[in-house]
């Protein structure tokens, strides 16, 4: 199933069972959405559950924000995640504090979606990767999603939450196609190990997650080891036990993350590891991540300012060296 | 004009005013912190809207007091909130600037000016999309009148059509900048008035306010559409319990204070006999009994827990 | 109406399409990337506003091309720029959404939709301050005026009284948007009225850009104000080279082409003896080996080495 | 000196020798400033060039920019550091990139300063510290001023850098009083070392550094040993060389901030010391931050959602012990 089809099925659903939902944000109704994730849906429930908004993110997350008190389930699309700079005052000094500066008295079931990173020259304006602005606020859940199972179980957990939800998508997934079968469990809180290994455990999520399984096919051949991989589906609440447990185990870590280096959330990984398995450690873990600039137009530049599979496996398999694998 | 509501804007309005003069005392004393902001001054711009919106949902900014005892919140649970207490509004996690109470269908309280303009457009959208009919009420200062948050609501409560009254109290001042210094043009309600129907009132008096709300809430309740109205009010003290307020004259504050609004409500109404000089003293007495027990209440009231901390953020814990 | 002006009008406006054309061209065959946004059918717009402005810093966003091309910056700096060259107007590292010349006075390309007004009501602040007095112009989308930059910037360049005309470019959609199903009303230059002169005009029609804008430019100058000018025009492709644009009927279409700026600025200096077909035959001869220079020089120039990744994040390095 | 009374004289110095220095903020010219850091400059320099702007934060900083492009030098007072969420996109998507994007054409010598941090019951809206926003996008300059020196020298400093420069101060700095003297070679990019130490490194900034210097004289006392400690003046760029000698001496790091903790910034610092200095040290790393909830108005659950002198000293001495100190 495509991406984008596992998130419009995941909207649609629910949608047709609860019409307290709604939908809005720019272009997502009579266009049918800048990524065809809501395309069909305006036609299906009509523009007072299919909003078309003006360019104003500011007021898309805020008008949500009434609509939450009003007794609506409001699903925002933000365009992309680089436009939602516009609305972080209401995301920040609004959805994430009214609960609780209300002593508990009012609830915010919204949920924002919104691609992120970089995808083909696209220039510094649109190439952004976010996880460490949202992840950081108290009062908001983080959620990411790297393929259309994640995406269809994880954005329907999202929107039945009664939380604000930042629901973090990625501009190159909308038209991959993934397997896709029925879970009964899934929750998307906590984490899952995409693929089991010995040696070393690799963290990730979104679309790097996929370039991180590439390199460490390369990195089990060249090293002659296995390496752990465990997605990061929930940036926030963060519950990193099963990363905590695969540590233990394979007593190195590498984090792989399309935000640039400095203060980006990876960050928070390997300190949170650093506090809980210290004494585990063989190696410094490692991190894999943009570089501390802007992102070029110029291809060539851009692919060396982001972590390719090439990148990572070499990047990993020297360090893994280096640290005696 | 009646005198059942004669009588209930000056209850309102002295238990407005005497809760924020004791506010006011009780902040020296060290028993409330943070920002204290009060509207002394503009009671007959808040009561006059509430009780001519009557039921609907109602938002404002951090000056809220007044408007949440005109709502008929209890003052026991708002002075409670200045105290920090459990017992407060919003448990005491939210103070003087955050008054939350959905029961009383009351919105805050919001500290960041012009944030919750959008809020109230979402809401009018819910509730016309949802069938009900008693519209939505937003209440903002003349600073707020220059964001984005402000000019984006105007037009997508135009755009959606939706029932939600926009209420300016223009009291000339952002903390110390007058609003004609920031503003293109002074007369407010001009800013709307090629979205919606927009006018400017006296909001020094309680009738008109009354009156300018009330039928503003007919209309958007019958047309389903948005309505402006600027209130031109003043507030006495200065703009929050920590600025010295020497950006005004001696003789500006004179002349405003020659309108007080409680002044002014009791003389229209001993002339036309709505109030009796019993019932004044009468009230007067109540509100100084209200007023006693809210603030014992408060210093009564237990803090929060610590473990309060970590409650309240999220509803699934 | 006179000779020379008539003369640079077809100039540029074919220099223009033609660049347009080819870009898009070249994008297919994959040599340019990112989001290419064509102002194909808007260069009446573009160009006269650009030549009526003359001298005086100008803003625009993402849809560039044609506005850099008016300015005089050489057709091979900026198809370099969007083949990604070192040799681009930006050095490669902006592409078509981010053309950069401060030597003439050419300040964006920029992505963020209405993010830049802000920019221009600042510059044109410093230009009065500096008693500068060639003024600044901004150009902007419908979709933008939706928004709190734009608004806030109407508002602070009335307050601050700056030399800066804003150049509304109305082509009725921001991408498949329809603007008069997301404003309150559709003739846009009603949102500026109160702040400053405003006026509406045909921006399919060059002549009467170049005219209004020049009187606008001398006002500004004179009278040290902010002006507003709303010019209807159509772009004929869609919003970038990603979208369907089924959004659009084609009958809509077809109606929008009959009006073409080229063939409208033809067929009027044909009939008052402006241009001469030669002219007219000898400058499309000009502008074919003008693009073809461009591109041969975007192809032949080289791409930025690595190291250029982390150059011109700061002065200071 | 008092520290506010520091950053005005830095900036009215700097006024008087160089007219295209302007400031401009709300409530900064005519009512002397909401914290008082501009007062008198109105009357001495003119409306003109210390301009009262409407409460518009986005075009605060979206004028500044465009003031900066027409050869100005502006100095931005965004009031608290809370309401510069309404300008993060101005900061992030145009401060921070028009130079990249430009190829280098344009330089912005921008500086805009605020205020941050918990000062006494401001609620949830008004005690945010916000480190991790901004030192974690490139192309901006972040430095923080702890006391009058780095005030005076830092925001001299930052005034006169061609660079976008964002300069924290604190809320509850303003009134105090400081030692100030003359530095000849103040570089605010260097950090300072502001007591040494030898067996335990702390890191921090701004106003918390100050109760951790009260902290670190109980810790002294009641462990026997001594703490360096090291002030972090420049979070951008991050030049963390005197951490990492520092820890390669004392083996031991402690971080402590006004921040959150999941997120914070602090993991960033702990995170390049694993990647320097894994080997040489003996313990974790320790964070000391404010709990990851909105900040409530009561004191009580205020004053226990931040580190206190006491409870920094506290949790330094348990881990110590722990760790074998
Ligand atoms: C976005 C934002 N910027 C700045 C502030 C600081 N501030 C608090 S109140 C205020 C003045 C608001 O004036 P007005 O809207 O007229 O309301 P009034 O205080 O007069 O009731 C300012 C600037 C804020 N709270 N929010
Ligand atoms: C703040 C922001 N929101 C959304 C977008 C995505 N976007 C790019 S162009 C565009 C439409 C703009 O339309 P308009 O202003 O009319 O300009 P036009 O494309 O018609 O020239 C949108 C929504 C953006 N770039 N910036
Ligand atoms: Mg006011
Ligand atoms: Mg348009």
């Amino acid at each position: 199933m495509l991406y984008r089809d596992a998130l419009k099925k995941a909207i649609d659903e629910l949608m047709e069972i609860d019409d307290t939902i709604v939908i809005l944000g720019e272009d997502v109704g009579f266009y049918g959405g800048n990524y065809r994730v809501t395309d069909g849906l305006f036609s299906k429930y009509g523009e007072k559950r299919v909003i078309d908004t003006p360019i104003a993110e500011n007021s898309i997350v805020g008008n949500a924000i009434g609509m939450a008190f009003g007794g609506l389930r409001p699903v925002v699309e933000i365009m992309t995640v680089n436009f939602s700079l516009l609305a972080y005052d209401q995301i920040v000094n609004q959805l994430a504090k009214i609960r609780y500066m209300s002593g508990g008295d009012i609830c915010i079931p919204l949920t924002i979606r919104m691609p992120q990173g970089v995808a083909k020259q696209l220039a510094a304006q649109h190439s952004q990767s976010f996880e460490r602005i949202f992840a950081s606020i108290p009062g908001l859940k983080v959620f990411t999603a790297s393929d259309s199972i994640t995406a269809y179980y994880g954005l329907k957990q999202a929107i039945l939450s009664d939380d604000p939800v930042i629901f973090l998508e990625h501009l190159l997934l909308y038209s991959q196609d993934f397997l896709f079968y029925e879970i009964n469990d899934f929750d998307i809180t906590k984490q899952r190990i995409v693929k089991s290994g010995e040696n070393i455990t690799l963290v990730s999520c979104l679309k790097i997650l996929h370039d991180s399984l590439e390199a460490v096919k390369e990195v089990e051949k060249k090293l002659g080891i296995t390496v752990e991989v465990i997605e990061l589906t929930s940036l926030s609440p963060l519950n990193l036990d099963l990363v905590y447990e695969s540590v233990k185990k394979t007593k190195r870590l590498v984090v792989v993350s399309e935000e640039p280096k400095t203060g980006s959330f990876t960050s928070e990984i390997i300190t949170k590891v650093m506090e809980n398995c210290f004494y585990y450690l063989d190696a410094p873990p490692l991190r894999i991540t943009a570089e501390d600039t802007p992102t070029p137009y110029n291809r060539k530049l851009e692919l060396f300012s982001i972590p390719t599979p090439d990148k990572i496996a070499t990047k990993i398999i020297n360090w893994g060296r280096e640290h005696g694998l | 004009m009646n005198k059942s509501l004669a009588e209930k804007f000056y209850y309102y309005m002295k238990l407005g005013r005497e809760f924020e003069l004791r506010a006011k005392e009780e902040y020296m004393k060290g028993n409330i912190g943070g920002f204290l902001h009060l509207a002394i001054g503009e009671e007959g711009t808040h009561v006059g809207a509430i009780l001519g919106f009557g039921n609907g949902e109602f938002f404002v900014h951090y000056r809220d007091h007044v408007y949440a005892i005109a709502r008929g919140i209890s003052p026991k649970l708002l002075m409670a909130e200045l105290f920090g207490k459990i017992t407060g509004v919003s448990k005491g996690k939210g103070g003087s600037m955050h008054f939350y109470s959905s029961k009383f269908n009351f919105y805050g309280g919001n500290a960041i000016v012009g944030a919750h303009i959008p809020h109230a457009v979402g809401l009018a959208y819910a509730k016309k999309y949802l069938g009900k009919s008693d519209g939505v009420m937003v209440a903002f200062g003349d600073g707020s009148t220059n964001s984005g948050n402000f000019y984006e609501s105007l037009n997508l409560a135009a755009v959606y059509q939706v029932p939600l009254l926009f209420f300016c109290e223009n009291n000339y001042y952002a903390i110390g900048t007058r609003i004609d210094r920031v503003s293109a043009f002074k007369d407010l309600y001009k800013k709307a008035k090629d979205y919606m129907i927009a006018i400017q009132i006296d909001g020094m008096d309680v009738f008109e306010v009354y009156r300018a709300v009330s039928l503003a809430k007919e209309y958007i309740q019958e047309e389903g559409k948005p309505y402006f109205i600027e209130a031109l009010t003043y507030r006495y003290e200065s703009h929050s319990m920590s600025d010295s307020g020497d950006y005004r004259s001696p003789r500006e504050l004179k002349i405003a204070k020659e309108k007080d609004p409680i002044d002014n409500l009791l003389k229209k109404a001993f002339k036309e006999s709505l109030l009796t000089k019993e019932f004044v003293e009468e009230i007067d007495r109540k509100v100084e009994i209200e007023i006693e027990e809210a603030v014992e209440f408060a210093l009564n009231s237990k803090e929060p827990d610590l473990e309060e901390l970590y409650k309240d953020i999220f509803c699934e814990d």
